[in-house]
């Protein structure tokens, strides 16, 4: 499963449990894998000052955050013995409740997918331009930084 | 030079567009932030990071004159 | 969602890619989650001696692993700290390619979801009375050691 | 005493069945367990952790006469 060309990951809007569960799906006919780990983020109800997070609208530098996904897939190829990986991120409007980043790892064996999954994902809020507006409930925003 | 620059996020708010071209005598990233700066005066209060044809960059570094980002902070995930 | 008293981990064969996307959806109105992360333990074709693994029947001291299941649960909401989480195991026959185990905990934030998932399948493998028979393709069998 | 003693996995293919009972007059786990060893020759040669009342225990441990079990390795996941 490892390519060499970028792919677009993203997804106008969120991203739904029948996608997750059918790219499990999509798995079960790799039987070298014996292990799966899957993370999932998903938008929170924050509350700030007294109001409350309702949506986040996420938008990117899609070209050099495609290829920042890219360097991120071929690092940790390199790095961890994967059978497959699979990140997918939300632009546009998601609700709170809904999930907006998908990263699934496989491997034949576990301690690999817990290592690769972390670093995987911290690599993504570090240096992949995606940009979040926090929307209240009453329309006013503020922008969302990751820590 | 003609060069273009993108803008995001908070970014794009205090520029109120998203992108635009604009002719420079620079040689360097900070002469093109300089005349930024002139033209939003709300950007100095503002965080960023710059990219230059899709790879982060530091004021010193040379114009080679493409694409220029202005990033604000990063909120993937 | 904890709970104190202990419940039955066990399902009969497979865990199907439908029961986890479902799991997922059904935690779409938790709005403080910000973070899931998913352990799936999937049954490897494993080549051994020239046989190949068809699948894996597994049988456990139900009440003693029931037990050391909700031990390994409590201990991980004292440790960490997280909004849900929940453990499927498989009994019976699970073919390769199939999920026997499924563990999924949810936290406000990412950094805790990580160490929890790791401690609990560490956990897991090595506390729990469940005993697994690979059967082959010639319908001989081993008996599968946790390493 | 009279205890019950459950057998899993592959020590269950030893004893040829899942559970027994047995009258014992032993007060250690170890006594338990040289029992069994005269009565299923071939349980020396496996690898079993031993269990009473869901717990387990070593061959030191007294006997204080319910459930005993003998796990073999764990292969949970």
């Amino acid at each position: 499963m490892k390519d060499k060309k970028p792919k677009n990951v993203f997804q106008e809007g969120a991203i739904t449990s029948e996608f997750i569960g059918n790219s499990i799906y999509k798995h079960q006919t790799k039987t070298s894998i014996g292990a799966h780990n899957i993370f999932l983020g998903q938008v929170r109800a924050d509350n700030i000052d007294g109001k409350t997070v309702s949506a986040i609208e996420y938008t990117a530098y899609e070209d050099m955050a495609n290829q920042k996904f890219h360097e991120i897939r071929e690092s940790a190829f390199e790095k961890f013995d994967l059978t497959c990986m699979h990140i997918y991120h939300s632009l546009g409007k998601v609700k709170v409740g809904e999930i907006c980043l998908f990263v699934f790892v496989s491997s034949p064996r576990r301690k690999v997918v817990f290592e690769a999954l972390e670093y995987i994902v911290e690599a993504i809020k570090a240096d992949v331009p995606v940009f979040g507006k926090e929307i209240f409930e009453d329309e006013s925003h503020q922008w969302k930084v990751n820590s | 030079m003609l060069i273009t620059i993108k803008y995001f996020g908070q970014i794009a708010e205090v520029t109120q567009k998203e992108e635009e071209q604009l002719e420079v005598s620079e040689y360097l990233i900070s002469g093109v932030i300089n005349t930024l700066n002139t033209k939003y005066s709300d950007l100095k209060n503002k965080d960023f990071q710059i990219a230059q044809n899709q790879e982060l960059v530091d004021l010193e570094t040379e114009l080679t004159g493409a694409e220029i980002a202005l990033l604000p902070p990063f909120a993937g995930g």
